[in-house]
């Protein structure tokens, strides 16, 4: 149908053209036809046999996302063109969405394209800060004047007396390039909705709190603490601290305690009845839900905060 | 003499006095989407002397003697811009092929270039500017590839700088590389009337 | 033997802090406070750290090997007192924040007292040889006690890969406050000298500089009538240097001495040159003539606001908080308190945290002189006035550095060599504006390795 | 765009308005540049410039979306060149026959439109994927998003430059024209501020 | 053969409206050339018909003239337009001259008196000057100052009375350039032009 | 024991130095040259000072609130920028102008950078340019100094310079004139011993603070002294502009048979002295060219980069458009700053670190 329009419309200019332009105008008109006619058959022969014989093998996956981007050559990207952007997309995957013209369809066929090479082997791996323990909630040695980074604060002695715990200058927060993970009370939290698990994160940590754990279930139990402290050193220092007492592991042996600290087998984990009750007689109430959906942690008994009271009283 | 002394000045004039980043406004896209860093710059640079020097030249010489003559003047632009794009794909294909390092090095920026305005533009004003012969057809080309080149190495030299300054949220990126860009002009404006 | 007062050995760059040594410049070492608890640090030299000898109820001797490492760069640590084993736990520690140590119970509360020990000066080191010198350097467990704390034994050793000719003996002392090197210079020039010869005889250096800045004219005397006074004293050249900090550093002592400069992210033995610490080379006498291994160490205590500022001769493991107080109550309030002196010292926190054998002095400073120093909150806009490139002994660009690891742009940072800083400080201490260069480029360092360590994978 | 559920007016719509605003070529995807600055010193030539854009945008996407489904990928960038050329000469002959003036002071500028990233983009991102009639309203919305930012931008700096807009004076008597307005630094910083005050107006939309 | 066919069956669009394109581009090309070549006439003629009040009409003179511009380096070529008044008798001529201005070329129409002997002014044609300076060539005052000068080698002072009419322009302040390069126009150029005209025998010969 | 304790990074004490107190020295170095603009342009140079640099400051007050940052006012640096703006102005400029010359340098040339130390550009040169090139009428009507008679002053219709060629008090500048001499060849008619003094004392007309060579030393000798700069941007912007400025007029051969060291000459080209004390040439070497954040770090770089500033000026003023080339030299050089700072990267005291 189209065909047939394009027929009809190009009879039409052509009778436009040979109306316009009687006498002598036809032999000047035609020239320029016969000019084009050439120029246009001579490149395109031209470029066929170029693309024929000057043919360079590129990765396949290059070719697709260069195949996938509009082909302008345009730059917004910052780069020299599809070719190059193509290339870099394919070894940083954080480039993505830096096609001005290509727009949400190029990046939807961009990522569809480099997801292919992601193995989907488990459940989703996401990260879980092991610490719950807010600003008010820790104790400090001295305030610490500087430079606002968790890297620059954990080189320093320790102004926060725990040596485990999150600093809360937000160095994830920075690193986080999804706008999933903020300071809240001085405790790095995840926002999990937002969250691709790309692992930023965990790499920007300096005190390797954020570990990434495959998200068997929606919420995972944790145990968010990472100090191995003993249970007298870390209740001087947060209220809410494992001290590797135990409890936990003698409910499910989901729960494994080693240095101090307990750690919960994530590989392992299924929610039951005894993962409940370890989480409810925990004493610091250090064992918490992470996740999506997860209920606002237990706030701990007053005991260990009393003892952390009259601790820091002395 | 005369005639070098021409050219030297037709050169100097096109790189600094008419600077085509500058005072004509061509090549904004490349200036600004490739002035991140300066080696990209540099490349992109290189890569537009080249580019602009052979377009320039065979663009005149179809000008003057095939289209003038046939009077088909009416086709200049459609030839043009295939000639161009023809050339640079052609190239950019050979040096590919042929020659893997230089193509890392400035090759990449080659079909970037097909679309700059800068090539095309510079075309169109060996036309308007009435270029008397080929020579100066050539060194004029060559002289605007320079005058890009040194444009766009400032500014990369410049934004690599600004990537540590705070610069409001809003501003960063293009429009602050714009102001920046018009600084320039600004300053460039010293050298008016310098070569008449 | 020769003596050279009136060189005016100096580095390019460097400033002038004022030097706030009358506060304890006087003061002879006296003994520290008395011991109930000793913790030892396993990790108090930079390589691999130890691991405990001794477990938890062990009755340990005094001067007992309580942790030992395989590794050749490594030191052992030993026990100042006798008692029982506490506990093998967590302590602060300056740099590492939370480290292993042995908390020792000592059996007698008593106050450290120094050995009376004098070398004469015809000691003779001929009766020791090279590998006894160095065995009985690594068996005491000594380090660099200039604050670095690199295992000596390692350091004097020859290595035939890197020939050592010339040994610097580092008795600049340039950071303000310490005085714990003059002190010593002064009360223990035999025991230095005798350790000298030793490590000269162990390293087989052919030329001794003993390096002493010029604002301590009676050390400069001292050390200069002990050499002349010693027999095999030749080759032992005593100069004295500029007053300039960072005099004392290991690089620019070299430049400033040998108008040599030790390559970029290279070692001191690579052009030949072995640096001691005027402390060590006591140790190392001790450690070999008295088979005593290294268990104190004179610390500086200073600071307007102590009471007695003074040198102390304290036991390894004492907690700082404990010295601090045995040199009278805190006059004022105070802001601060260094482990080190307060260009290069470590602010520290946790005043339970014990004194290592690097730990030269502790500073306390005022309210009122951090005011003046009113890092990161007060900080303006770098102004680029170039004075931190003037003062910068490497030569580096710190400003630079500090902007683009500010930024994150960490490669950028490498390229203006940033691993070849050696945080000397200067530039922070120059800036008007009140930027944490060193800080940033002290950060920028750690994710750099960070991001180093990460590659490979 | 090619989400055949919602309904065709409501595509239509959205086509527009993306133009206009959402997607506007300048503002939003900083194409067509140097047209933008160089022909904003007024606005009798910035609005002639726009609708030329908007003509050969109109035409090449009418084209091009007719033979989209004959395109062979290494000849289609050509093709859309070709096309793209042609109007382009046209609409430079329709301008120096009827508006010899403003064909002067747009001088090279206009067959600079080819090398326009707007109407390439918009017929490789548009006019090849969809039917006509998108097609059309992509072209008329975009078109008319150009014309609207470079009549903005000229509008500012004629009055600064000149305190005329239109060539008709509007600013008070004792007005001393700003001549840099009119100048390269003049283009340069007005479009760098106004697309400071875009980013600003558009902060939560990320 | 099958490559040929290939070779159809990839770029058989490519050719054919390449060949459409081509007589589009004609045909609207020659539908307009007479409007275009119209329009560049009636503007020199507006602008020419300003300096030379009396004329009625303008007669483009079939002889070329040719000058040489740049220093000898180019030659150019120079249509004239003869100026007819009342009656069919020639009141002046006009034609368009260039020259390098302050950034671009500047270019001018100018007027003389039949006689070829004083200058009946300036309109610039086109110049690309900068606003505010070297655009004041465009202004009245220094325009006047060559209306009724003779033609012949001008002067530019700096200082001076602008209303006196004589062979000393004062230049407009700040914008020496653009006023110089006016006057080297003027003294350029139009001397050529007098020069060719007068060996074609165009105007009398009366000195 | 110890309550408030705080940590930080070393070092733990430090000079005592502020931004403030080197902008105070700068504003310090510059009162000789507010004085003498005072002296000969009275009141008329005390309102446009003062204009200036409220303007400044409040532009830089209101930039800072619309960011929500905390005011920077208080580092001084948009005063010492408002008073070399200032100092670069007509003295007949109208007040509107000087403001919005403020507003531009403060807002463009500064803060949309970031602010003071982010700044590519000088912006007070930034500011001066745009009003150069915008307001070109305004920006090259002189006043007499008031020591001299006012009777003098005045202005020809169209802006178009007149003046009595037997006197030198006029409107325009020493520079204007010269650059009439270099393009007329009038150059015998328009200098005199007491033009030349004229430039040394300042009683000449020009720019407010520009004027004065003496009081611009005065004021940069004491910046030198106070080590608040250093002399290696002022001297290798006069050492270049006078050798670039003597070339020229040296090989004019047709000046010069033999060659001649009068201070005063008349020719094509003007005398490389009277370059170095006309224009702003000294304000520029000592107060603009050394601002800390537009140029480059090292020592090498700032040597390039006064030797270009130097060379810029002449060019521009020799052979360019404009009378006056330092503010764009300036500009210019400000934006190659960075590549200078690139090219002349320090290498590490020990040599650049060996790659294993």
């Amino acid at each position: 149908m189209i065909v047939s329009y394009c027929v009809s419309r190009i009879a039409y200019l052509l009778f436009f053209v040979a109306s316009a332009a009687p006498g002598e105008g036809v032999g000047k008109i035609l020239l320029a036809g016969a000019m084009m006619l050439g120029l246009g058959t001579g490149f395109a022969v031209v470029l066929l046999i170029a693309s024929k014989k000057l043919k360079v093998e590129v990765d396949p996956k290059i070719e697709q996302i260069h195949a996938a981007l509009p082909n302008l050559d345009c730059g917004a990207c910052g780069f020299a063109g599809c070719g190059s952007y193509a290339k870099a997309v394919l070894d940083d995957p954080e480039l993505l969405g830096k096609c001005a013209p290509g727009g949400s369809e190029v990046l939807d066929a961009i990522a569809s394209i480099l997801n292919l090479q992601v193995s989907d082997s488990g459940p989703a791996k996401r990260p879980i800060v092991h610490c719950r323990s807010r600003r008010d909630q820790r104790t400090f040695h001295a305030e610490y004047y500087g430079i606002p980074s968790c890297t620059a604060a954990n080189a320093l002695a320790n102004a926060q007396a725990c040596k485990f715990g999150c600093l809360g200058f937000g160095d994830c927060t920075r690193a986080c390039k999804f706008d999933a993970l903020h300071v809240v009370e001085g405790l790095a939290t995840v926002d999990y909705d937002k969250c691709t698990g790309c692992t930023a994160c965990s790499k920007a940590c300096p005190r390797g709190l954020i570990e990434m754990v495959p998200f068997g279930q929606e919420n995972m139990m944790t145990v968010a603490c990472n100090s191995i402290e003993t249970g007298k050193a870390a209740r001087s220092m947060c209220k809410v601290g494992c001290i590797g007492c135990g409890v936990c592991a003698k409910q499910t042996d989901q729960f494994i305690v080693e240095d101090n600290l307990a750690r919960l087998d994530y590989t392992r984990y299924e929610p039951s009845e005894a993962a409940e009750k370890a989480m409810q007689k925990c004493p610091t109430g250090v064992i918490v839900y992470r996740g999506p959906t997860a209920p606002e942690p237990r706030q701990p008994k007053e005991k260990p905060a009393a003892v952390a009271e009259a601790k820091k009283g002395d | 003499m005369d005639t070098v002394n021409a050219l030297i000045l037709a050169f100097i004039s096109i790189v600094i006095v008419n600077n085509l980043v500058f005072t004509k406004f061509l090549g904004i896209c490349p200036y600004l989407g490739v002035s991140g860093r300066i080696d990209m710059a540099f490349g992109m640079g290189m890569a537009v002397t080249f580019v602009v020097t052979l377009s320039g030249t065979l663009t005149y010489m179809i000008n003057n003697w095939i289209l003038m003559r046939l009077g088909l003047d009416v086709a200049r632009y459609v030839c043009f811009i295939l000639v161009i794009a023809g050339a640079v794909q052609l190239v950019e294909m050979y040096i590919r092929k042929f020659f893997p390092s230089l193509y890392e090095s400035f090759g990449i920026f080659l079909p970037l270039i097909t679309t700059n305005c800068a090539i095309l533009g510079l075309c169109l004003f060996l036309d308007l500017w009435g270029v008397g012969s080929l020579l100066e057809a050539v060194v004029l080309s060559f002289g605007a590839g320079v005058g890009f080149t040194m444009a766009i190495c400032i500014m990369a030299g410049i934004r690599e700088n600004l990537k540590m300054a705070d610069v409001p949220e809003c501003l960063k990126g293009a429009p602050i590389t714009l102001i920046t860009a018009g600084l320039l002009a600004l300053a460039f404006m010293g050298f008016a009337g310098m070569i008449r | 033997m020769e003596v050279r007062v009136k060189g005016r050995f100096s580095f390019r760059g460097g400033v002038h802090p004022p030097e706030k040594k009358g506060l304890s410049c006087e003061s002879s070492i006296q003994a520290g406070p008395a011991v109930k608890e000793v913790a030892i640090l396993l990790s108090q030299h930079i390589g691999a750290a130890c691991r405990p000898l001794v477990e938890k109820g062990a009755e340990v001797q005094a001067g007992q090997k309580i942790g030992d490492c395989d590794a050749f760069v490594s030191a052992p640590v030993h026990s100042p007192v006798a008692g029982k084993v506490k506990e093998v736990g967590l302590r602060s520690h300056a740099v590492l924040g939370r480290s292993p140590a042995v908390v020792i119970q000592a059996e007698v509360e008593a106050q450290p007292t120094r050995p009376s020990w004098e070398v004469n000066g015809d000691f003779d080191e001929g009766k020791y040889s090279s590998e006894q010198i160095c065995e009985a350097v690594r068996e005491a467990g000594i380090v660099g006690m200039g604050g670095a704390g690199f295992p000596t034994r390692v350091k004097i050793e020859p290595n035939p890969r890197m020939p050592k000719e010339t040994m610097i003996i580092n008795g600049c002392e340039c950071e303000p406050y310490i005085t714990c090197d003059y002190r010593m210079m002064l009360e223990r020039t035999g025991q230095i000298v005798a350790g000298v010869k030793l490590a000269r005889r162990a390293s087989g250096c052919s030329r001794v500089i003993i390096a002493i800045e010029d604002n301590k004219p009676a050390a400069i005397e001292a050390m200069s009538a002990a050499v002349r006074a010693s027999a095999k004293g030749d080759n032992i050249e005593v100069v004295a240097v500029k007053t300039k900090y960072p005099q004392g550093g290991e690089r620019q002592l070299i430049e400033a001495v040998l108008k040599k400069n030790v390559p970029t992210g290279g070692i001191p033995p690579m052009i030949g040159v072995l640096v001691l610490n005027v402390a060590t080379t006591a140790a190392i006498a001790d450690a070999v003539v008295n088979k005593r291994p290294l268990t104190h160490r004179v610390v500086t205590v200073s600071g307007e606001v102590i009471a007695r500022p003074g040198n102390y001769y304290v036991a390894i493991g004492t907690a700082v908080g404990d010295l601090m107080e045995f040199c009278g109550p805190v006059t004022q309030k105070s802001a601060k308190v260094v482990l080190g002196g307060p260009m290069m010292g470590l602010a520290i926190a946790d005043l339970q945290m014990p004194i290592t054998k690097a730990s030269g002095a502790i500073t306390v400073l005022t309210k009122g002189q951090i005011g003046r120093a009113k890092f990161a909150r007060r900080q303006t806009a770098c102004i680029r006035c170039g004075r931190c490139l003037e003062v910068c002994p490497e030569n580096l660009n710190p400003t630079r550095i500090a902007h683009a690891v500010k930024s994150n742009l960490l490669d950028l940072a490498e390229s203006y060599y940033i691993n070849a800083c050696t945080e000397c400080g200067c530039c922070s201490y120059v800036c008007p504006a009140n930027i944490e260069v060193t800080g940033y480029i002290k950060t920028g360092k750690i994710f750099l390795a960070r991001q180093k360590k990460k590659m490979p994978q | 765009m090619a989400d055949k559920a919602r309904g065709s007016s409501d595509l239509y719509k959205e086509t527009l308005l993306a133009g206009l605003w959402r997607e506007n070529p300048v503002f939003r995807l900083l194409l067509g540049m140097c047209p933008t600055l160089a022909v904003t010193a007024a606005v009798k030539p910035a609005l002639t410039m726009g609708c030329c854009v908007i003509f050969v945008l109109l035409c090449s996407n009418i084209i091009v979306s007719l033979m989209r489904n004959l395109l062979k990928p290494h000849l289609r960038i050509l093709m859309f060149t070709l096309t793209i050329a042609t109007f382009v000469t046209i609409a430079d002959l329709f301008l120096r026959a009827y508006f010899p003036d403003m064909s002067e002071t747009l001088g090279p500028y206009v067959p600079l439109i080819i090398v326009n990233c707007i109407i390439i983009c918009r017929a490789e991102a548009c006019a090849s994927k969809n039917g006509l009639a998108v097609s059309i309203i992509d072209a008329v919305g975009m078109g008319v998003g150009f014309t609207g930012t470079l009549c903005v931008l000229a509008g500012v700096r004629e009055v600064l430059a000149t305190g005329m807009i239109f060539e008709v004076p509007v600013m008070p008597g004792a007005f001393v024209p700003w001549a840099a307005m009119g100048m390269p630094v003049g283009a340069f910083i007005t479009l760098g501020l106004m697309l400071g005050l875009v980013n600003l107006t558009s902060k939560g939309r990320a | 053969m099958d490559k040929v066919r290939h070779f159809v069956e990839q770029s058989w669009l490519l050719i054919v409206s390449a060949f459409f394109f081509g007589l589009l581009l004609a045909g609207t090309d020659y539908a307009l050339a007479p409007t275009i070549r119209q329009n560049r006439i009636d503007k020199l003629n507006r602008l020419a018909k300003g300096l030379l009040a009396e004329a009625e009409h303008f007669i483009e003179v079939e002889e070329k003239i040719e000058i040489e511009s740049g220093k000898g380096k180019s030659k150019e070529e120079i249509t004239i337009y003869k100026a007819v008044g009342e009656g069919e008798q020639c009141v002046g001529w006009s034609f368009s001259v260039g020259g390098p201005g302050f950034q671009g070329t500047i270019y001018l129409v100018v007027g003389v008196d039949a006689g070829f002997e004083k200058l009946a002014g300036y309109r610039v044609l086109s110049s690309t000057e900068t606003p505010g300076f070297g655009d004041k060539i465009k202004y009245d005052y220094f325009r006047e100052q060559f209306e009724g000068a003779p033609v012949g080698e001008l002067k530019l002072v700096s200082t001076g009375k602008p209303e006196k009419i004589d062979s000393e322009i004062v230049a407009i302040s700040g914008a020496t350039i653009s006023s110089e390069a006016v006057v080297a126009i003027m003294n350029d150029s139009v001397l050529q032009v007098k020069e060719r005209m007068r060996k074609k025998g165009l105007i009398d010969n009366g000195r | 024991m110890l309550k408030d304790i705080t940590v930080s990074f070393s070092p733990h004490i430090s000079k005592p130095l502020s931004t403030r107190s080197v902008m105070v020295d700068v504003i310090i170095g510059l009162a000789p040259a507010m004085a003498a603009a005072g002296y000969y342009f009275r009141m008329r140079a005390l309102i446009l000072i003062a204009t200036c640099v409220i303007a400044c400051a409040a532009t830089e007050w209101v930039c800072n609130l619309i960011r929500k940052k905390p005011c920077s006012l208080g580092d001084f640096s948009a005063v010492v920028t408002g008073i070399i703006l200032a100092l670069s102005l007509p003295p007949r400029l109208p007040i509107w102008t000087a403001v919005v010359g403020s507003v531009f340098c403060i807002a463009i040339g500064k803060m949309v950078f970031g602010g003071l130390g982010a700044n590519i550009f000088n912006p007070a040169m930034v500011g001066r340019t745009f009003l150069a090139v915008s307001f070109g009428a305004l920006m090259t009507t002189w006043t007499v100094p008031a020591t001299l008679d006012a009777n003098m002053s005045k202005v020809a219709p169209e802006n178009i310079l007149v003046s009595d060629r037997s006197e030198f008090r006029t409107q325009a500048t020493p520079l204007a004139w010269s650059k009439m001499a270099i393009k007329n060849k009038l150059g015998a008619d328009t200098y005199s011993e007491a033009n030349f003094r004229g430039t040394i004392t300042g009683e000449v007309g020009g720019c407010l603070g520009e004027t004065s060579a003496i009081a611009l030393l005065i004021g940069g000798i004491y910046l030198l002294i106070r080590r608040t700069i250093n002399f290696h941007i002022p001297l290798a912007v006069l050492i270049s502009a006078f050798i670039f400025g003597a070339i020229p007029y040296a090989l004019d051969s047709e000046i010069h048979t033999e060659p001649t060291f009068a201070i005063l000459d008349s020719g094509r080209y003007v005398q490389p002295f009277f370059h170095l004390t006309s224009g702003g040439l000294l304000l520029c070497a000592f107060f603009i060219a050394t601002d800390p954040v537009t140029a480059p770090l090292t020592r090498r770089g700032m040597w390039i980069f006064g030797i270009g500033v130097g060379f810029l000026t002449m060019l521009i003023r020799i052979v360019g458009g404009y009378p006056e080339g330092v503010m764009f030299s300036i500009l210019l050089m400000n934006g190659v700053t960075p590549l200078i700072d690139r090219l002349c990267k320090r290498i590490p005291a020990g040599g650049k670190p060996v790659v294993s």
